[in-house]
């Protein structure tokens, strides 16, 4: 076990995946001499070279083709977005060819290709660089997603998603990069796709989520414990393929969910679960499952506003104490 | 090599007609782009005149045989397309279906100097394509029908053929989506160091595609071994390329990249294989992409569903332009050279309607997709912990 | 009242608002000469000239953009998108731009723009070409959808959208322009957006649903009433705004809820309308609300597949009975 | 009327770094595209050299008024960016935040023959943009301190400042994003039948986009009035174009689109006004785009968490380019041609000063946006039926 950055744990993924398959590369902006514009490449290009580390020019839509093509034949692309605000440039590349290619040639053809690259808020970056997209990504079968909250599983499931033959969407966070913690320094060290992580044991309320979010309900478990409530927190960590095993068995437990995310409430990742939950666990439920979201807008730059826009540890404690009937 | 032609695209000047016009001018100047100044200033890559028969009786270096194969895979792509037609018409075919007749000598002439091992993808005008890179029509036309043993499983349908065993890469419906793929695997081809080369067939209304110029401009940026064949055949869908492009000249667009380009009469099989073999020559030694428009004419209704001549082009216009047919063109030169008989013509023939009539049967015959089918290929890995399919009807 | 086709309907309300409005203006692939790549606009170019009837080249991205640009200057822009499936290729200016800029200009740009278009599957058409995508333009804040299933609602909802001053993303559908059904000549005509409509009154069950999945509800509730089951059936009509009254009205009636889609489950729309009746009527609910979908795959071609893939009356009339508890 | 450019793109054999030259090669030839072969085929529409003083003691038929004018304006820029800098490294200002430093020649040139009615968009390093197009400097600094007074009600922040009234369209953040919207403005003009003007301001890492292909072809097709200026200030981000683009001379892009274009000194602001002028002369009158490909160079980082050299240049680099600095050297021309004195000069720095001092004290007193601000202009029409937002939290 070493502590490094989540920014580190991604970089020695890639370098381990590509010291182990000579068939992986690296392409996107500014990947390369720069180093990534969040460094998450640092030092690839000299190690692996400009056949396997590419820069390309800003051409979203171009580039995801290419990796694409590539896969198509054989190779193993991991396509950085600079974020995946962008890759909404590039998404009839993601949704109209990887995510359909095997299916539409019986199985003639994978795509084992990875789109990564930071998917959400960070600071004051206002609408059009503040978008959380799982939910979009989600819906179209083909894909499977990914979103580790931590340095472990964002090296666990990066070589995952790498070695998986299917295409994968990598959502990572900007916020998350410099984050530090533990990880096996094993060089076969993966955490298999569709495999939940109970963040924190409880036994009152179940407070489901996924990324970024991980932390700020840790905060308000944390918060909630000093008021005497033990709250649970399930990481789901890969959207699709999703382990529902581990939803129900907590829901079981607890008979109170509160799903948290990063993005919009409308058709977000937390409806799908509600529905899931309501379907397969409808006598266990004591209370409505309650959601937790960005607020219904796009992001607003000014700080003061984007606070209030994100779902924070107030309002996750709010939303659980909803669900214990509780009010304060 | 082939300079990147620099015209200043002035050609607006011209009647678009005129210059649209292949055959004509393009058998004349044997894929000179019709734009006498630029042609002036630098020779296509394809040079030369109409082929002239050689001493050991060979055209354009091409003996009896190898022509004769030309004409059976342009006859066998015309039958097809017929056959296909009545297929569809008494509902054995259903979706989208886009008919090739007419254009036949471009496929048949780019796909002369490729190797197997070479990769084509192109846009949903694809039959023939399919056909000419190898896959057997029993399995396109079992395709087309939606069977079990078509090319795609029955998945695919007429705009989504593939053959991973013939390298063909797909046909694909939404415009432009190939262009990009397709320098994927020239990227992949340099990724690997081999002599392969990827071709890249689309119609000319994709050439506006924002995904093109991205290509374009990567392919040549990066080198990579792509010819990117625009077929021109003046209209996508009912909008005549002069309505849609602010210049006529595709090739000229190539200068925007500094890449090679050609014109090529796509109406003469010869000419076309001559400027393709050129480009495919460059792209395997000094992996140059090259962007050929083919000059060509659509016979057919832009779909099933759309009629031969209507608001958008005139019964005459569609007439004219039959008169250049490029089977009836192609079987002329080689009698003129007297590289084909009569009976030899026969032979084909006889060939060609047996092999479509098989195709049929088979197609017939072919069982439909089994339910089990439904869910097969959707992910390539499924030995995932977790759930991947959330409609409760299959679980994994 | 006239009998006319769906298609009609919406020549009309085109034809209606462009004379009434002379900022009003059509734009797209074959939208003038070629008439409509399914005739929606037939009769529009000669009526209304090359300024009013735009014929552009295949550049979804490029023409959405353009009409944005010319919204944002006070025109009101109809684009029309061959099918939403191509307009992916435009989902940037949708999203990033249509969908922003009144709020990140604070209100100084209106967007008043409505991209219309086929969605979802006809026939036999394939994986690209075949896929209903209201889940994802319902995501985006910013945006109103609205899914019309008969001639009248087309008319009016199209109006309504025309006349807003908000981007709206309109989803009509292949198989429904040759429908028939009796429309208002009423000039003025308009069907608010965010009002439902009850297409099927009923008593044992509510099948809530949008978009030309109604007629496969019809189908199915006819089929009930002889084995004695009465079904409502609520159509939505529009997404966002989404009429939660008229959800919960029903739910309160009959306690029994259906939600049937044309698009794929995961985050589908029903997801989010089973998280609104959980959350706001979870003690009316008799069973867990029941979805049907289309299968959770990319559209087959085979005609045989394509049919097992699509919702039909039949898989409605077993959600029905699952909810009833009635097993057959 | 300007020619298309038609060199084969070919100066890929020189240095892209001296092709890449701004000022340079750029003043001697007073906006020639470097590419002699090129620019001896055909002058670029600006044409001439550097300015001459004319008998009426004008500049470029500019007075001394006017001239003195221009270069508050570029001060005004300089200083307002050095201020923006202060303020971002103690916090005032959040997010990304890219200075215009060294490119204040493009945009006061470029907007000297615009009338207050026509149309200005850019990207994301729009600052001085805004303040030149005539947005307080205030209510700049304002929306860059996220407060309520700042252009865009502190929601859009440093890149998207917004002004109706002055026609100010936007900074954007998706690169290339703007492209269409201002081929979409110059749609409503031609629509209206108005004699407006669009300008559109991109980086040249745009230009790799397809949106910019797109709205190209549009423009020339339909004849729209719209001028697109490509800021080549040599790098995108951390990417030197020569490592982007296939072809380096932006302005031969043009041709594939049969497109006016021309290669303007982007240090000078004399030459960058002067191609500028000519291209919104041909715009208002015959309707016609252009491309302008502006050379100039970015003094500063990418953006203020990228440092000013390191990995894609020297440091060397950059002082060799700040020798061109555009503030510098119109100065010199002033006082040159007797047009400005020591005195003036003073007076101006004097007025910018206090402008700008002026304007961080009032954003820091511009209260925070409110909470109700927060669900403010979502949506323009909120008079529907039914429920907009989901969230629980604003029910309308
Ligand atoms: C992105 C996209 N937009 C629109 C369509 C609908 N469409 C199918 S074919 C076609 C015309 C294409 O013409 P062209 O590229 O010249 O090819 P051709 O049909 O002439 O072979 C159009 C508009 C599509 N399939 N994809
Ligand atoms: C579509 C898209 N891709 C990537 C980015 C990230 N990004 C922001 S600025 C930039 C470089 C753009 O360079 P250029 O266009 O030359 O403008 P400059 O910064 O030099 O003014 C990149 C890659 C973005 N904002 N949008
Ligand atoms: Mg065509
Ligand atoms: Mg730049």
């Amino acid at each position: 076990m070493a502590t490094i950055t989540y920014r580190e744990a991604l970089n020695q993924a890639l370098a381990e995946e590509m010291e182990r398959d000579e068939d992986v590369f690296l392409m996107g902006e500014e990947v390369g001499l720069y180093n990534g514009a969040y460094k998450v490449s640092k030092g690839l290009l000299d190690r692996f070279g400009e056949l396997r580390v590419v820069d390309t020019p800003i051409t979203e839509l171009g580039f995801a083709g290419v990796g694409v093509g590539a896969a198509m034949v054989g190779l193993r692309p991991v396509i950085e977005f600079m974020t995946h605000n962008f890759a909404m440039l590039a998404w009839d590349q993601v949704f109209n060819s990887a995510a359909k290619l095997h299916y539409m040639s019986e199985g003639q053809f994978n795509c084992p290709i990875v789109f990564r690259g930071p998917s959400g808020a960070a600071l004051q970056l206002s609408a059009q660089h503040s978008q959380a997209l799982e939910s979009t990504y989600s819906h179209f079968p083909g894909l499977k997603v990914c979103t580790p909250a931590t340095p472990a599983d964002a090296k666990g499931l990066l070589k995952a998603a790498i070695r998986d033959n299917d295409p994968v969407v990598f959502m990572e966070g900007e916020l998350l990069y410099a984050m530090k913690g533990e990880v096996p320094d094993d060089d076969d060290f993966v955490i298999p796709l569709g495999v939940a992580d109970v963040k924190r044991e409880g036994s009152d309320v179940s407070i489901i989520t996924h990324g970024k979010m991980v932390h700020v309900c840790m905060q308000a478990a944390q918060k909630m414990e000093k008021d005497g409530i033990s709250a649970e927190i399930v990481d789901l960590r890969s959207l699709r393929p999703l382990d529902v095993e581990a939803i129900l068995r907590s829901v079981h437990k607890t008979n109170r969910v509160v799903y948290v995310e990063e993005g919009w409430p409308y058709v977000g990742i937390g409806a799908q679960i509600v529905d899931i939950i309501q379907d397969e666990a409808f006598d266990y439920l004591d209370a409505p499952v309650a959601r937790v979201t960005q607020a219904d807008i796009p992001m607003p730059y000014a700080k003061q506003l984007e606070k209030m826009a994100k779902p924070s540890a107030e309002r996750v404690i709010e939303a659980c104490e909803k669900v214990l009937y509780r009010t304060v | 090599m082939a300079k990147t032609k620099s015209a200043a695209g002035s050609d607006r000047d011209e009647q678009p007609s005129r210059n649209g016009q292949p055959g004509r001018s393009g058998k004349a100047d044997g894929g000179q782009s019709s734009d006498e100044q630029a042609s002036k200033e630098q020779p296509e890559p394809s040079g030369g005149n109409a082929p002239a028969k050689e001493s050991n009786g060979k055209l354009d270096g091409l003996g009896r045989e190898r022509l004769q194969e030309m004409l059976y895979q342009m006859l066998l792509g015309r039958r097809f397309e017929e056959k296909t037609a009545e297929a569809y018409a008494i509902g054995k075919i259903g979706g989208f279906c886009h008919l090739y007749i007419g254009q036949e000598a471009v496929t048949v002439g780019a796909f002369e100097p490729l190797r197997p091992d070479d990769y084509v993808i192109s846009a949903y005008r694809e039959h023939v394509q399919a056909l000419v890179k190898g896959i057997p029509p029993r399995n396109v036309m079992a395709e087309l029908y939606g069977r079990a043993d078509g090319c795609s499983g029955g998945k695919g349908g007429s705009m989504h053929l593939y053959s991973a065993e013939h390298n063909f890469m797909g046909g694909w419906g939404i415009v432009g989506g190939q262009v990009p793929l397709a320098t994927g695997y020239g990227w992949a081809i340099k990724y690997r160091g081999e002599d392969r080369v990827a071709l890249c067939f689309m119609g000319e209304a994709a050439v506006n595609q924002g995904a093109f110029h991205e290509s374009l401009n990567m392919a040549a940026l990066w080198k990579l071994p792509v010819i990117f064949i625009v077929e021109n055949n003046r209209f996508g869908m009912g909008t005549a390329w002069e309505r849609a492009s602010s210049l006529y000249d595709i090739s000229q667009k190539a200068s925007a990249y500094d890449m090679p380009a050609a014109v090529a009469d796509g109406m003469d099989v010869l000419n076309m294989r001559k400027v393709v073999k050129e480009a495919v020559d460059r792209a395997r030694t000094e992996k140059t992409p090259t962007l050929i428009e083919a000059r060509c004419y659509r016979f057919m209704g832009h779909s099933m569903s759309d009629p031969v001549h209507g608001v958008y082009r005139t019964k005459e216009e569609v007439e004219e332009h039959k008169e250049l047919d490029p089977i009836r063109r192609f079987i002329d030169q080689l009698k003129e050279a007297s590289l084909l008989t009569e009976d030899e013509l026969q032979a084909i023939d006889k060939r060609v309607h047996e092999e479509v009539d098989d195709a049929g049967e088979f197609a017939d015959n072919s069982p439909e997709p089994t339910e089990e089918a439904l869910y097969s290929n959707v992910y390539a890995s499924e030995d995932v912990a977790g759930r991947l399919y959330f409609d409760g009807r299959r679980q994994s």
